[in-house]
């Protein structure tokens, strides 16, 4: 279990030294909300808000997704969880952001959980990473010894079903949408304004939560994701209906990985792999 | 009556269309379910449309493109192959039979092949029987 | 809502026999929208255009739906029916039902109900078409040729004689290509040097020619009237500008290569013109074979060149060139027969292949033209082995087309030359031409014996060693034969250049199975490519001899002209536009446009297509996540609408 | 006249009422409660905090078609689409749920804005009020109080419900529910006991206690309307904001709508299907101008709606602190919070 109360102190401590130097003009970082399991995303701008700033095991809140938010060249410094970062290494890769704008606190932790069931989150439902993969300023001990499990160990259960079973339980669970959007909302990726959904020419899909609409906005998410998606499991924590969303986005970055040799958010220098070729690429990718 | 399918094609305006005009200027024969959609190149091909097609029926759907490096603008088809590969995943894992969208590269000159894809791909969307996943039922 | 004219086309009977044309008329006007449906015995037709005018008018159409053949073949016609009745060409949807229905079906119900289909999906997407405006643009009035053999010499000259400036790109140090290795020309035996040298002098003679030998290109783009072309000049050592063709570097010169020109039968010098009437008559540097270039002294030449023209530090260097149209004339290989082991080629030094012959036939040739084999004897018994590798599904299906006269021409040769028995081994004889029968029958006459079968081995003569013994089955009479011979000719069969997919890919055309340079239709524009601004002549394109290789080349030349004649040319609109409102800034369409036709404007975080380079593939629409991007006349409303239709019944 | 039965026989109470109409109330799902259309009477269960959707969707469904057409035929041919209910029995609805009624017949029943939809299925439903259980501990996101709502406040209901260990107790509330109360002849009649035990419980539910704001609504309300354009205010309350749909699909008091039309091969329909305000689009004007583009302007309207503009429009607060908004937030906004906060500021 990482020392939270720690990491809390160096975040503000970073945040202070930051704002107090003018090296950015705002932390994105989290504060209490209306109770303990519950706290909230946060963007602190002056020195006086620093002492909103928390860090507990429920801080799971992707802080990426904050970035495209705030005008271009604004100077950012942002507290990133392994995933987070991976979400802002895309961002750049997908110059939504620049990397000298931004000053990446990175927070290496394990055991956070999800306040709505109290799990701790791992592999099962995330990336399963415990350390930032791209930092300025590491605010804890990097974390190790934790048995590494693949991120997409979880799919075998789902990649073993009948095809029509899993069709039943995509379909069941696909039904459940009420068509909030808080899924493309919490996405650090889904930074489109308007989403493809919301065109009226086309209209790709009927406004209404049913299954013909729901299916079409998120079999075209999954496949606006593709490559893109860096598993940190915030689509699914922010449904209200508990869609297992996570399985499909791990199940289409897992095909990516095996079909194109990269993973999404690893490093800055690839490109997003829908918008990419290799000459070389297999036709058995088709079969 | 024996179940005839309705399958939807996207066809790139330069190869697979062409090849499919080859085949009707050989007068070679295939059987008629096939219905095609011309495009000036499959990487113009959306992945919705492929969705799309389905829920309007399609009991499958047929994408057909240039030989990777013969397409007419290049590279575009190199960027299908990779976009379609993914929805290719996408609509297996998401329970719908994987022989129902195919993607096959068939030249200008290959009227033959085209025949022959259209030949195998019906009776396999034959013998899958009607598509009923995403088909929108009213 | 919109006023739709539906009209069915019966093609006389093509349509007609297998799709109730009637019956589909009468269901297109049951669909909504549509306001007139007819049907009619040959709507490509004088009256059937006239119809269609008619109706545009007294309907107040302002849609036309073609139900006809496919829109590639009378797309443009009908458009043009549309502009004159003052509708937009766009506004016109054209329903194949003749290519992908009637041709390819016996059923007439099963074509029937998919022509309604096919109407009813022209009918959705019908009514969600634009009117487009096509962009204007100058048109560059020059033209490159690439390939300087017969097809590229008279596709320049024609040209060059209308007054237009040509730049003729050749790989190697000279002009003239196959034909200038050849002996005589069938079937008239003229001499082949007599008729192309003239030509190659003129070539370089004409002021509206720029000559590139020894070029290739590297990079194409632009789009037809205004095409940007990047020519690779290779460095040749020698300062062409200087050198006067003295010739005396040659003499001098130590280094040994061997003769691509002759068939690698000779060696030849490393500073070296090809042959004799090469053009340019300039020496190049071959510098894999240059003492000086492999050891680090010589420069002998250096030393007796008064003009001071050698240049050992000469860099390839790369020339930039505008032009409104090309001309792809590249020609041929001859395939190498080495691999089909059972013939010998390469392993019994009695097996030639035709153009080695087509040299040891010619007086400026490795043997000054007496046919003797490798060892220096007459040969007393040769076979000449038609169809190797040609006429084959294992290596190349097609015919190659100009073999069985080269052969009988070799076979009269032969006879003229030696005292040789001369065996054809042939599938058939394939003399179709003009003067080809005749040439046939007087080979015939010469006492050549033919063997109707394919040749199937060539082996060691174990009884007579040194001697060859050719296998076949003779299948007038049955039997086997195996034929004791000294010299064996193949006739390989013709296949594209090496290079010729990377030139596909520089130029955009499409290769045929073969790897042929793709026409863009087969009868009606031989000539002309899917690349629009860009024709295709010769061999290149599928073997054939010369009259028709110099009438394509003439054809070419003619259809280059069509284009840059005009000061100004219309392009297609169907180009793609983003819509602000709906970018959101992922630069996806900036990212894939092979042709940089997006570009990101930073100030309002939207993306912008510059609609002159754009080609309308739609690449950008569909990568673009928001549906930012309409891709006109392919939009996302356009497609799903279609489709809906096509799905309908 | 009070009534109870066993709650593990409350499948035969829902069996009953099955037979005679459409019986509404919760199921467990797999994310929790939800109201729905009972087919099998053993699905109904009443071992929940509170729904996650609210049971709004009851009279004012998420999709509501109107009329069925064909593409290029006259409005006149279109058919429009008939309700024709059955009796509806709404079953196991909390207190702050039900008080959200009364504030949407402001929207959809009352004179000069009749909502036919929302008017037919309101007058053909029996609401079956539940209290919250006062045994367990209230959930933090709740604030009800604030808003004059207890956790066992029969006001509303027609018949209101309340647990008594193992059993069920139903009292008649208003004459329609006594009525159906009395028709209800399979369940046993409760004792004397019972009713003591309904008219505590009833009581006790007073000092269940939310959080609780003590501010009157015109304190709210004249707050807000002085800081509208404190733009500082209004951005650091919202910069978590994802602009998500969540607050408002969940809430009992939203009922803004879209209309759209859903066509395919030829034939349409046209339908209203929830809208958020939250979402960029909702104000997006033909012209392509859009007065709200920022995600302070949503949310403050939002809140401004809620509890300013409703107020001075129709004299109430238009929310019933169910919590089920900062509940399901995905980044916890909590409208209590903003309202405390720009009362401090």
């Amino acid at each position: 279990m990482a020392d939270f109360k720690k990491i809390e102190e160096n975040l503000k401590k970073e945040a202070k030294r930051l704002l107090e130097a003018g090296e950015v003009t705002v932390v994105l970082a989290y504060s209490k909300g209306f109770d303990e399991k519950h706290p909230m995303p946060y963007a602190a701008k002056s020195v006086a808000d620093i002492k909103n700033i928390v860090f507990n095991e429920y801080c799971n809140h992707n802080m990426a997704r904050y970035l495209v938010r705030y005008p271009q060249g604004t100077k950012i410094a942002v507290a990133v969880k392994a995933a987070d970062s991976r979400a802002v290494i895309q961002l750049i890769q997908e110059e939504k952001v620049k990397r000298e704008n931004l000053v990446l606190l990175g927070i290496p932790v394990y055991g956070m959980k999800n306040s709505k069931t109290g799990e701790v989150i791992d592999s099962k439902t995330t990336s399963g990473l415990c350390n930032p993969v791209l930092y300025d300023i590491l605010l804890g001990a990097e974390v190790h010894g934790q048995k590494i499990v693949s991120p997409y160990e979880v799919l075998a259960e789902y990649e073993a079903m009948d095809k029509d079973a899993r069709w039943e339980f995509w379909k069941n669970q696909l039904d459940k949408c009420i068509r909030c959007y808080a899924c493309r909302k919490a996405c650090p990726m889904c930074y489109c304004d308007p989403c493809f959904i919301d065109q009226s020419k086309p209209r790709w899909a009927d406004k209404a939560p049913q299954s013909p609409g729901n299916m079409m906005y998120h079999l075209t998410r999954f496949h606006h994701l593709a490559g893109r998606c860096i598993d940190c499991g915030e689509c699914s924590r922010a449904c209200p209906v508990d869609i297992p969303l996570y399985l499909f986005h791990k199940k289409v970055a897992k095909e990516c990985e095996e079909m194109f040799g990269q993973a999404a958010g690893m490093k800055l220098e690839d490109k997003p792999v829908l918008v990419d070729f290799r000459v070389e690429d297999s036709d058995k990718i088709l079969e | 009556m024996a179940f005839e399918p309705k399958i939807l094609g996207i066809a790139c305006n330069w190869c697979t269309y062409t090849g499919a005009d080859l085949a009707g200027t050989t007068r070679l024969l295939y059987p008629q379910n096939l219905r095609v959609v011309r495009v000036m190149c499959s990487s113009r091909i959306n992945p919705s449309f492929i969705f799309r097609a389905f829920q309007l029926g399609a009991d499958g759907v047929f994408v057909g493109g240039c030989h990777p490096g013969d397409c007419h603008y290049n590279t575009g088809n190199l960027y299908a192959r990779r976009r379609l590969a993914v929805t290719k995943k996408i609509l297996e894992f998401a329970g719908l039979e994987p022989g129902r969208f195919r993607v096959e590269w068939i030249s200008a000159s290959e009227g033959n092949k085209f025949a022959e894809v259209v030949q195998e791909f019906t009776a396999q969307i034959k013998n899958l029987g009607p598509q009923t996943k995403l088909k929108i039922q009213k | 809502m919109s006023r739709i004219g539906v009209f069915v086309c019966h093609c006389g009977l093509n349509i007609a026999k297998t799709v109730r044309v009637s019956e589909l008329a009468q269901f297109a006007s049951t669909l909504p929208d549509v306001v007139v449906a007819k049907d009619y015995k040959f709507m490509c037709s004088t009256p059937g255009q006239e119809m269609i005018a008619n109706d545009i008018k007294e309907h107040r159409l302002d849609r036309v739906i073609i139900t006809a053949c496919s829109p590639l073949m009378h797309e443009q016609t009908f458009r043009k029916v549309l502009a004159a009745s003052g509708l937009n060409q766009y506004l016109l949807t054209i329903v194949n039902i003749r290519e992908q229905v009637s041709w390819v079906t016996h059923d007439i119900e099963e074509g029937t109900s998919k022509a309604k289909a096919l109407l009813n999906g022209a009918v959705y997407r019908a009514r969600l078409l634009a009117p487009l405006t096509s962009r204007v643009i100058d048109v560059n009035p020059d033209v490159m040729v690439v390939g300087g053999g017969i097809a590229g010499i008279q596709a320049a000259l024609e040209l060059a004689n209308t007054g237009k400036k040509v730049y003729l790109v050749e790989k190697n140090s000279t002009i003239g290509g196959h034909m200038a290795q050849f002996d005589k020309t069938f079937p008239t035996l003229d001499c082949s040097a007599c008729i192309l040298t003239p030509k190659m002098d003129s070539v370089l003679q004409n002021k509206n020619i720029t000559l590139m030998t020894y070029c290739e290109v590297t990079e194409v783009k632009g789009f037809v009237g205004n095409f940007d072309i990047t020519v690779q000049q290779k460095a040749r050592y020698v300062d062409h500008n200087k050198c006067n063709a003295c010739m005396t570097c040659m003499e001098k010169c130590p280094g040994k290569g061997i003769s691509e020109w002759d068939e690698s039968l000779v060696k030849r010098k490393a500073i070296y013109i090809p042959f004799p009437q090469a053009v340019p008559q300039k020496p190049i540097i071959d510098k894999e074979v240059c003492t000086y270039f492999l050891k680090g002294k010589c420069r002998l030449c250096e030393k007796v060149c008064e003009q001071k023209a050698i240049d050992f530090e000469q860099q390839d260097s790369f020339v930039q060139v505008k032009v409104g149209a090309v001309i792809v004339a590249t020609g041929y290989d001859l395939m190498d027969t080495r691999p089909l082991v059972q013939y010998g080629y390469g392993k019994y030094p009695g097996v030639y292949n035709a153009l080695e012959v087509e040299r040891l036939f010619n007086s400026a040739g490795p043997t000054g033209g007496k046919v003797t084999l490798r060892d220096g004897k007459e040969p007393q018994t040769i076979a000449i082995l038609h169809c190797i590798g040609s006429r084959d599904k294992n290596h190349y299906e097609h015919c190659s087309r100009v073999c069985c006269m080269y052969s009988l021409k070799f076979a009269h040769l032969f006879k003229e030359k030696t005292s040789a028995d001369v065996y054809q081994f042939y599938i058939d004889i394939r003399a179709a031409g003009k003067g080809y029968e005749e040439f046939y029958n007087r080979v015939i006459e010469e006492d050549v014996k033919f063997i109707r079968g394919k040749a199937a081995r060539v082996a060691q003569n174990t009884d007579e060693p040194g001697r060859l013994i050719v296998e076949a089955e003779d299948t007038i009479t049955g039997k086997f034969v195996k034929l004791p011979v000294d010299m064996v000719v193949l006739s390989p069969a013709i296949v594209p250049r090496s290079d010729s997919k990377d030139l596909a890919r520089l130029f955009n055309l499409s290769t045929d199975k073969q790897g042929f340079f793709m026409e863009r239709h087969p009868k009606l524009a031989p000539l002309s490519t899917m690349s629009e601004g860009i024709f295709i002549a010769g061999v290149c394109q599928s073997p054939k001899d010369i009259p028709d290789t110099v009438a394509q080349a003439n054809g070419a030349a003619a259809e280059a002209l069509t284009i840059i004649v005009k000061d100004k040319m219309e392009l297609e609109a169907t180009t793609a536009m983003v819509n602000p409102a709906s970018c959101s800034g992922c630069q996806n369409c900036v990212r894939v446009c092979p042709y940089g036709a997006p570009s990101f404007n930073y100030d309002k975080w939207v993306s912008e297509i510059n609609e002159a380079l754009c080609k309308g593939c739609g690449l950008c629409a569909a990568v673009c996540p928001s549906s930012a991007i309409i891709a006109r006349h392919f939009t996302n409303e356009q497609v799903l609408a279609e489709m809906e239709g096509l799905m309908e019944f | 006249m009070l009534k109870k039965t066993a709650i593990n026989k409350i499948s035969e109470l829902a069996a009953v009422l099955m037979e005679k109409g459409t019986l509404i109330a919760p199921v467990k799902e797999v994310s929790g409660h939800n109201f729905a259309q009972i087919l099998d009477p053993q699905k109904v269960d009443l071992d929940f905090y509170n729904t996650i959707m609210s049971p709004k969707s009851a009279f004012f469904p998420h999709k509501e078609d109107f009329i069925n057409y064909k593409v290029g035929k006259p409005i006149s041919e279109a058919e429009p689409v008939v309700l024709n209910l059955k009796p509806m029995f709404l079953f196991g609805v909390r207190p702050c749920d039900v008080k959200s009624f009364q504030i949407m017949d402001i929207h959809f029943n009352a004179a000069g804005i009749i909502d036919p939809y929302w008017r037919q299925r309101r007058e053909a439903t029996t609401i079956f009020g539940y209290a919250f259980d006062l045994s367990k501990s209230v959930d933090s996101a709740d604030f009800y109080n604030t808003l004059g709502i207890y956790a066992a406040d029969p006001d509303g209901s027609d018949i209101f419900m309340v647990k008594k260990d193992n059993e069920l107790l139903l009292k008649g509330i208003t004459l329609q529910g006594k009525k159906l109360l009395s028709e209800l002849t399979t369940i046993e009649n409760g004792k004397a006991a019972d009713k003591k035990y309904f008219e505590e419980y009833i009581k006790k539910g007073r000092d269940y206690k939310t959080r609780f704001m003590c501010l009157d609504q015109e304190t709210i309300t004249k707050k807000l309307e002085d800081i509208f354009h404190n733009t500082d205010f209004w951005t650091r309350v919202s910069s978590a904001c994802l602009s998500c749909g969540v607050c408002t699909f969940v809430c009992p008091t939203c009922y803004c709508f879209d209309i759209c039309d859903d066509t395919q091969f030829g034939r349409g329909t046209r339908r209203r299907v929830w809208d958020a305000c939250m979402f960029t689009d909702f104000t997006l004007e033909a012209s392509g101008h859009n007065p709200r583009t920022q995600v302070y302007q949503r949310l403050r309207q939002k809140i401004n709606h809620k509890y300013s503009y409703h107020v001075r429009k129709y004299g109430v607060i238009s929310c019933v602190g169910c919590g089920r908004c900062t509940r399901y937030c995905p980044v916890s906004i909590d409208i209590y919070s903003i309202i405390e906060e720009a009362i401090k500021t």
